[in-house]
């Protein structure tokens, strides 16, 4: 599978690549000048780059950022201007594929509220200042701080930075003797590849081969919007439903119905955090019917001895029936077993997560078409994910700063103010913290707590590359460059990293001698080339196709080898499947279940208004969010669709707006995330409410990762109602034939 | 003139040929496969980058005026716990009988030489007939002329008219791509174009490939071979508006064979 | 000198047009307030063209009307709706009004030639004969004696005018 | 044709029958009489008169001009409609002002005949409302398109793009129907007026006398004049009768032609001639209501038997009305299809179901009334009943767009629509404009027939014979 997964380029997209324009590799080249503003002319370049044809489109190939997927995109280029961005047909995560956030990705170039120039905090206002001024005053900061070897005390906090942008940020602050580079975001998945770790004792996700499975188990799992890679499991999901092979089956386990489960064939409403009993459970079951005789399977008998389904029945709320037929039908498939969202951030999390490996073992489907695939770790990037947990980091620097350990922090393109529970007090810390630099494209809450503010140049305006996380069975490698001008004074964080390295001179500037990050990529890059591409006659040659291609992989190559037995310790010491919640549930009677939304992920990109205007898929609902109550509890609170309700956890409480949501478990309410920013822009700020607000900041012990889905809430009723847009109308088919002439029946 | 019993649908291939045109060239279709299709939106997106579909503000939506020539409908089956969601996604049928064309005063919608249901801005003078005679309801109007936060409208497609204020708009299947592609057939000694060589923005774009393009007219064309599936249907098919869209039914498997 | 006879009521009036017509004296004109419902039975069948105006004014109406609509339709033809070119049933219900338009227009012109509207001649005429009295001109030709018919008619006043009837 | 008209005349003059109400009075009045009370209605101009006009024109542009030029500015967001509701108010009343229209083609038409002789007093008001209600009707289609600076492009011609209409749209029926049926009523209301002209002509002095003389044409009322006049008429009334009846049912095709549920109704051709009618006669009661009250001794000419008659006419339109009304329930509740059934449920029990109950009873209960001969008498009672009646109609119309189009095929695309305070406004304003015109029409024609009612009096007798 993973070999075609790269053969299966779209030919008709490649001919449109092809045809309706040139594929360009220049309009880096002259990023660098920085004059009037591109908007006010017709044609933006005072050295056009070669390829640049009035009228005729350019295309250029570069990688997305709306996730942590980084698919592979082309951009399409026209007088200077990017028109829009579509799937790179011959990247292998993509595979001219391409989510709606990815098409909206273009906003981030254009996007009216973007930061036009650094800022520096003057007697409390954020003031205009040059580049110049702040990169001199920067350096001076950074000498004393050097000067009184207080190098550890500078942390630098990234939400997007991979690949050699990591490496150059891990660079920059080994130069300082710091190591406190941490990379937040609330949608990382690193119980899972902590489980993996254990699991195979390699730094390796494995890929999940949905394509070919004929029978899909998914704990919680929404593939199809915000797990791992979106587009590209998409496209497996689309492929295992109506490939060539046999129609899989899926089932999705979790409370709440997500994209995923209503594309299920099969929803299974569990209790909130009982996945780990589940899948024990089924591992239990499987054993018992003697589906695995593998020589380690007593030392796996005797670990999930304690979980039988009947056991299970009480925490998951399932029939021990259905978890025997679901064991049944996972042996019979052999099917593959996957999880995420919250099944994956409870307290329990990395239980959940080995036990699924676990399952997958049983039933043999490891190195198999359909099943776990090996796959080769990224060949470069944060190895930061698999051994250390990025909220452990978090409360690091929050503890480092209460015992004014911190002399510096740079925020790169995240917002931990928005994205993590204030009850981590973090703003606390950073106010503590004598000098915090914030590097984003907009005023964003966290903004509000930096001395500096510098402007980041949007993806589409600078040079990057990445090795995807996930993979896809085989080494590759994409290439990200810059596909338009700069239209306003912005740098990229590497560029700036670099320029401040110089500025501080000596030692420090020796480290980093690049001149700017283009070149430090091309340095990395050669390495790859050496010990890899040799083929290739020229460095310059492998770079130009590389940039033309948008990748490189490396298909003959063998897969990497990670150990795909699974280690009987994995399971060993991880505590027990039940789940903890912060608040008592006579006092919170329900389970907060937040879950990225599938049009704005994490909330990095509510700030887009093509996404702001992209009705959710399952609710219909637009500009805003909202919390999911079963019908049951609607009826007890008394409340209606569009009914104000006070939603209050341990760690604090918010208003929303109540949607009665007819496929979502009677113990649990459901809050999707990535709105309710105070400030990000006009067309995200003071939309609905950010449930992240409300989480208590607590972790999964075994792995120290925030465990997202372990809070409890009560509801109030407020009497207020907010009249949000839903773009559906009647809700029901009325038997209307509409969804096939099949759905008289039911529909 | 014309015989009383030969079908609406003979009289029509009748008149598929003239026009100012000397013959229809293709018969673009779409087949949209809902087994496949996860209703997360890409689609809208990619047709709002593409057709220069303006950001209209909360409170059109609220009005009931937002312009999405493209949309997901989704409709709820069943009570908890056996409840069901399925999506659709709706954009113009392209109907070869349309009722739209025929109620337009002015021609301002008809039937171009692709066997596309063509609007045509500069001739709308907004009756919004076309509108109440499309049962799909596909049809957008231009409450407003709308504008785009500087420097927004540098995105802008050149190729796509932005419309003013009074006119009605809607799906063209990407009719500027299907002339992109044919000039540079023609360019290229009128060679014959590939089948999925012309693809709609939402086409091109959907993750889960659930949309196909292509000609009707050619057998080998993948939608047509598409068609012949057993679980293909038309929306409101007994309307007689003979769509250009294809719908594949969702597979809805015996849940007795599984847990 | 044409002479002008002026009546209390129609049938008085009837009666002396009646009287003349027996002389064989055919050129004279009535002028009344009212339609003379009984001029036929009493004095003689009249005729009007208008009638042939309003037929041939229907008839060329539906012949335009088709030919509009048929026309500018295979003039410039233009798929719509799969409908044919020349779509019998709606062309018709287009040949129907513009029957009737051109239909109407033709009535009325019929009506003005038949009438010789508008007329810009000074004409014999009695303002009361707008009013309440009924009025018979005649002609210069008409020698003498006729009056005394009129008068024997019941002609209230009989007073000679310049203009001719 | 001239057989009937002569009979009835005769009559008039002898027999006395109960068509010559007019002169069943104790006294009469004298064919002199006639003329001075006509003509003073056009010469004498009171106080009353000038504030009337006054406030109605300023009315008429705050009220219509106003809020259309800002419509015109922002465009049509100015209004309520929506997806899917893309017709709204304006069309409604529309089809209401045509429907209004009918009244004077009836009478004009129909009862002349059908030699109903209680006509002749008030047809000609009664054509000046069908000419002025077709030009409101018409302003409200300039009201209701997005682009009406390109509305021309629906008329036949080649425009600047080399194209002509498509006369196979529904819509270009309407404007050739509308387009005939204003010219004919035009035409018809002159003709008729033609001696009258004569008769004010030779009545006044000054501009009044040269703008009269030109209008008449010269007429002097010659037997030959009078021959040609009834001919032409007659065949006016053969021409109008079916235009009438065609002009309301390709209206009523803009929306039977749809595949809307609740618009594509075979009915609905039928429904809306008899709709329009009703409404039409009922706007004839009120307006001879206050001809009567507005001008002296018109009441010696408008007469309760004229509201009996109208009465009689109006209980069988609503008796017809109710039918199909019923006919048009039972055929979408026996279809069984979703579609009409929704529709039918919104409609009766949805939120305009207010309005549909308040039409039900305006337009099949409250005409009932009408069966007592009492209450056809008592001209208040007529009073408001007809305007209730016109209320019902209106609303009507409204709910057959507001409750029909947001109630379609895809359950997932329903909407709503309520109007806006501008629809409200022009709503408004467009009486105005009705009322205007009807204003200067009352100065500039005889709104009595001089000649038709001359003809169902008494001739004055020569001296000395009574």
């Amino acid at each position: 599978m993973s070999e075609d997964s790269i053969n299966r380029v779209k030919r008709r997209d490649f001919l449109k690549l092809v045809g309706a324009g040139s594929v360009g590799v220049g309009a880096g080249a002259v990023v660098s000048q920085v004059s009037r503003n591109p908007t006010e002319l017709l044609i933006p370049y005072p050295v056009p780059p070669e390829e640049y044809m009035p009228g005729v489109d350019t295309w250029y190939n570069t990688l997305c950022q709306g996730c942590s997927a980084r698919c592979g995109v082309s951009v399409r280029v026209r007088e200077g201007r990017v028109k829009k961005i579509e799937g790179n047909p011959s990247h292998p995560v993509s595979r001219g594929g391409l989510c709606a956030r990815g098409q909206a990705g273009v906003h981030t170039l254009y996007h009216p509220d973007r930061l036009t120039g650094p800022m520096k905090r003057l007697d409390g206002k954020l003031t205009q200042v040059s580049w110049d001024l702040v990169l001199s005053h920067l350096a001076h900061e950074f000498r004393q701080v050097l000067a009184t070897e207080r190098g550890p005390g500078v942390a630098i906090v990234t939400g997007s930075a991979r690949g050699h942008l990591h490496q150059l940020m891990q660079e920059f602050l080994r130069t300082l003797g710091s190591s406190r580079l941490i990379t937040y975001r609330i949608d990382a998945q690193h119980n899972l590849h902590a489980a993996n770790l254990r699991s195979f004792g390699a730094r390796a996700t494995p890929y999940y081969d949905i394509a070919n499975t004929p029978y899909l188990l998914s704990f919680g799992a929404d593939f199809l919007t915000g797990w791992l890679s979106p587009v590209h499991y998409s496209q497996a999901f689309g492929d295992m439903r109506q490939g060539d092979g046999p129609r899989g089956y899926f089932v999705q386990v979790e409370p709440r119905m997500s994209l995923a489960a209503a594309n299920a064939d099969r929803w299974l409403a569990t209790r909130p955090g009982s996945e780990a009993w589940l899948a024990l459970a089924i591992c239990h079951q499987l054993l018992e019917d003697g589906v695995y005789d593998g020589p380690d399977r007593n030392q796996w008998v005797e670990r999930v001895a304690d979980y039988s389904p009947a056991r299970a029945v009480e925490p998951t709320g399932l029939g021990a029936d259905q978890i025997v037929q679901l064991a049944h039908d996972f042996a019979a498939g052999p099917g593959l077993a996957i999880i995420g969202g919250g099944a994956l951030h409870g307290t329990n999390g990395l239980l959940a997560a080995t036990a699924v490996n676990l399952m997958n073992y049983l039933v043999g489907s490891f190195d198999r078409p359909g099943g776990v695939l090996a796959n080769s770790p990224p060949l470069f990037g944060p190895e930061a994910a698999y051994s250390e947990s990025p909220y452990a980091g978090l409360r690091e620097i929050v503890e480092a700063a209460r015992q004014g350990r911190l002399e510096a922090v740079i925020l790169h393109d995240v917002n931990p103010l928005y994205s993590a529970p204030p009850e981590l007090g973090l703003r606390e810390a950073l106010e503590s913290v004598p000098l915090v630099i914030s590097m984003s494209e907009l005023l964003d809450e966290s903004s509000e707590v930096a001395r500096f503010v510098l402007p980041l140049d949007s993806y589409l305006e600078a040079w990057g590359d990445d090795s995807p996380e996930s993979g896809v069975g085989f080494p590759t490698a994409s290439l990200a460059q810059p596909v338009a001008r700069r239209i306003h004074n912005t740098k990229s964080a590497g560029d700036f990293l670099i320029e401040l390295a110089h500025r501080l001179g000596d030692d420090i500037e020796e480290a980093l001698p690049w001149r700017d990050f283009q070149d430090f990529l091309k340095a990395r890059w050669d390495e790859i080339y050496r010990t890899r591409a040799g083929s290739l006659e020229g460095f310059d040659a492998f770079w130009t196709a590389t940039l033309q291609a948008g990748v490189w992989g490396e298909r003959s190559a063998a897969l990497g080898a990670p150990n795909t037995v699974m280690i009987p310790a994995a399971l060993d010491d991880l505590g027990h499947p039940d789940p903890q919640f912060s608040g008592r549930r006579a006092e919170y009677p329900y389970t907060l279940h937040p879950y990225l939304s599938p049009v704005f992920h994490d909330g990095r990109w509510a700030h887009l208004p093509w996404l702001q205007e992209l009705p959710d898929p399952i609710s219909g609902v637009v500009y805003t969010n909202w919390i999911e109550i079963h019908p049951q509890t609607a009826e007890l609170l008394g409340v209606r669709t569009r009914d104000v309700v006070e939603i209050s956890s341990p760690a604090g409480s918010i208003k929303l707006p109540v949607l009665v949501y007819p496929a979502i478990h009677p113990d649990v309410v459901a809050i999707p995330m990535g709105q309710g920013h105070h400030r990000y822009g006009r067309y995200a700020s003071g939309r609905g409410a950010n449930p992240i607000e409300i989480i208590a900041s607590r972790i999964d012990e075994d792995s120290g990762d925030l465990a997202w889905a372990a809070t409890r809430v009560q509801l109030k009723p407020t009497g207020e109602r907010i009249d949000f847009v839903t773009t559906s109308g009647n809700p029901r088919p009325l038997g209307r034939q509409i969804l096939g002439p099949a759905d008289g029946g039911h529909g | 003139m014309e015989n009383p019993h030969k079908s609406l649908k003979a009289k029509w291939e009748e008149n598929r040929r003239p026009g100012y045109y000397q013959e229809y060239e293709n018969h673009w279709g779409m087949v949209i496969d809902l087994d496949r299709c996860t209703g997360c939106g890409a689609c809208v997106t990619a047709c709002q980058a593409e057709n220069n579909l303006p950001i209209v503000g909360e409170e059109n939506f609220r009005e009931g005026r937002e312009m999405k020539w493209l949309r997901i409908e989704r409709y709820w089956e069943g009570e908890y716990p056996d409840v069901k969601l399925r999506f659709i996604p709706m954009l113009c049928q392209h109907c070869d009988q349309a009722p739209c064309e025929t109620v337009c005063p002015v021609y301002a919608t008809y039937h171009n030489q692709d066997g596309l249901n063509i609007q045509t801005y500069n001739r709308c003078i907004g009756t919004r007939s076309c509108a109440v005679y499309c049962p799909y309801e596909v049809r957008y109007f231009n409450w407003e002329t709308h504008v785009w936060d500087e420097p927004l409208e540098q995105q802008l497609n050149p190729d796509v008219t932005v419309r003013e204020k009074g006119v009605m708009e809607k799906c063209t299947f990407c009719v500027q791509r299907i002339r992109k592609v044919k000039d540079r057939a023609r360019d290229e000694d009128n060679r014959p174009l590939l089948d999925g060589e012309v693809q709609p923005a939402c086409v091109q774009s959907c993750p889960t490939e659930a949309l196909t393009f292509g000609d009707f007219n050619d057998p080998e064309s993948a939608v047509s071979k598409k068609k012949h599936n057993d679980r293909a249907y038309k929306v409101l098919e007994d309307l007689n508006t003979s769509p250009s869209i294809v719908y594949l039914s969702r597979v809805e498997p015996e849940d007795e064979s599984h847990g | 000198m044409p002479r002008l006879a002026l009546f209390p009521d129609s049938e008085h009036l009837l009666d002396a047009a009646a009287r003349l017509k027996g002389r064989g004296i055919e050129d004279f004109t009535l002028i009344s307030p009212i339609p003379l419902e009984e001029f036929e039975d009493r004095v003689g069948v009249q005729t009007s063209p208008v009638k042939y105006f309003s037929f041939f004014g229907g008839l060329l109406g539906a012949l335009a009307g088709f030919a509009l609509a048929a026309g500018t339709s295979v003039a410039y033809p233009i798929p719509v709706g799969g409908r044919p070119i020349v779509a019998l049933p709606p062309f018709l219900l287009i040949t129907y009004e513009v029957t009737i338009l051109i239909g109407v227009v033709m009535t009325v012109i019929g009506f003005f030639f038949a009438c010789r509207f508008p007329k810009l001649e000074e004409l014999a005429y009695a303002p009361e004969a707008n009013v309440d009295q009924f009025a018979l001109v005649i002609g210069d030709d008409v020698d003498e004696d006729v009056d005394q018919d009129l008068r024997d008619a019941g002609a209230s006043e009989i007073r000679s005018v310049e203009d001719p009837p | 044709m001239a057989e009937a008209g002569k009979s009835l005349a005769y009559h008039a003059r002898h027999e006395k029958s109960w068509v010559t109400a007019t002169a069943e009075q104790d006294n009469p009045p004298t064919f002199a009489e006639v003329n001075e009370d006509v003509v003073r209605s056009i010469v004498e101009t009171g106080p009353g008169y000038w504030w009337i006009l006054g406030v109605t024109v300023v009315l008429t542009f705050l009220c219509f001009f106003v809020p259309w030029f800002y419509q015109l500015e922002v465009g049509l967001q100015a209004s309520g409609m929506n997806h899917p509701v893309v017709w709204g108010t304006y069309l409604a009343n529309f089809i209401f002002f045509i429907g209004l229209s009918h009244s004077g083609t009836l009478l004009s038409a129909v009862l002349h005949i059908t030699n109903s002789s209680w006509r002749k007093a008030i047809y000609r008001s009664a054509e000046a409302m069908t000419l002025f209600s077709l030009m409101t009707a018409a302003m409200f289609v300039m009201v209701h398109v997005g682009r009406v600076w390109f509305v021309h492009w629906s008329t036949p011609y080649p425009n600047q793009m080399g194209l002509w209409p498509n006369f196979r749209s529904p819509l270009m029926f309407d404007v050739m129907a509308i387009t005939t049926y204003l010219t004919a009523s035009w035409v018809f209301i002159y003709m008729g007026s033609i001696p009258d002209f004569a008769a004010v002509r030779d009545r006044t002095s000054g501009w009044r006398k040269k703008f009269f003389t030109i209008w008449a044409m010269g007429w002097r009322g010659t037997h030959r004049e009078w021959h040609h006049l009834s001919q032409a008429y007659t065949f006016f009334a053969v021409f109008v009768i079916p235009l009438a009846v065609s002009v309301h049912s390709i209206v009523s095709w803009d929306f039977a032609m749809s595949i809307v549920p609740g618009l594509h109704q075979t009915i609905f051709a039928p429904y809306f001639v008899c709709g329009a009618i009703y409404s039409g006669t009922a706007g004839i009661v009120t307006l001879m209501w206050v001809l009567r009250r507005a001008f002296k001794n018109f009441d010696r000419y408008i007469l309760p038997i004229h509201f009996d008659n109208l009465g009689k006419l109006l209980l069988v339109l609503s008796l017809i009305w109710t039918y199909i009304n019923i006919c048009e329930i039972f055929t979408g509740w026996y279809s069984g299809s979703s579609g009409e059934m929704e529709m039918l449920k919104f409609r009766m029990f949805g939120f305009y179901a207010p309005l549909y109950w308040e039409m039900i009873a305006f337009c099949a209960f409250l005409p009932l009334l009408l069966i007592s001969k009492k209450i056809r008498r008592n001209l208040t009672a007529m009073l408001w009943i007809s305007i209730a009646i016109n209320i019902g109609m209106l609303t009507e119309r409204f709910i057959i767009v507001a409750t029909s189009l947001p109630r379609q095929y895809l359950p997932d695309a329903w909407g709503f629509y309520f109007p806006s305070t501008v629809e409200f406004l022009i709503t408004f304003g467009s009486f105005g404009i009705f009322l205007t015109l009807f204003l200067l029409f009352v100065k500039f024609v005889p709104s009595i027939s001089i000649y038709e009612v001359k003809e169902t009096l008494p001739e004055p007798r020569p001296k000395g014979e009574n």
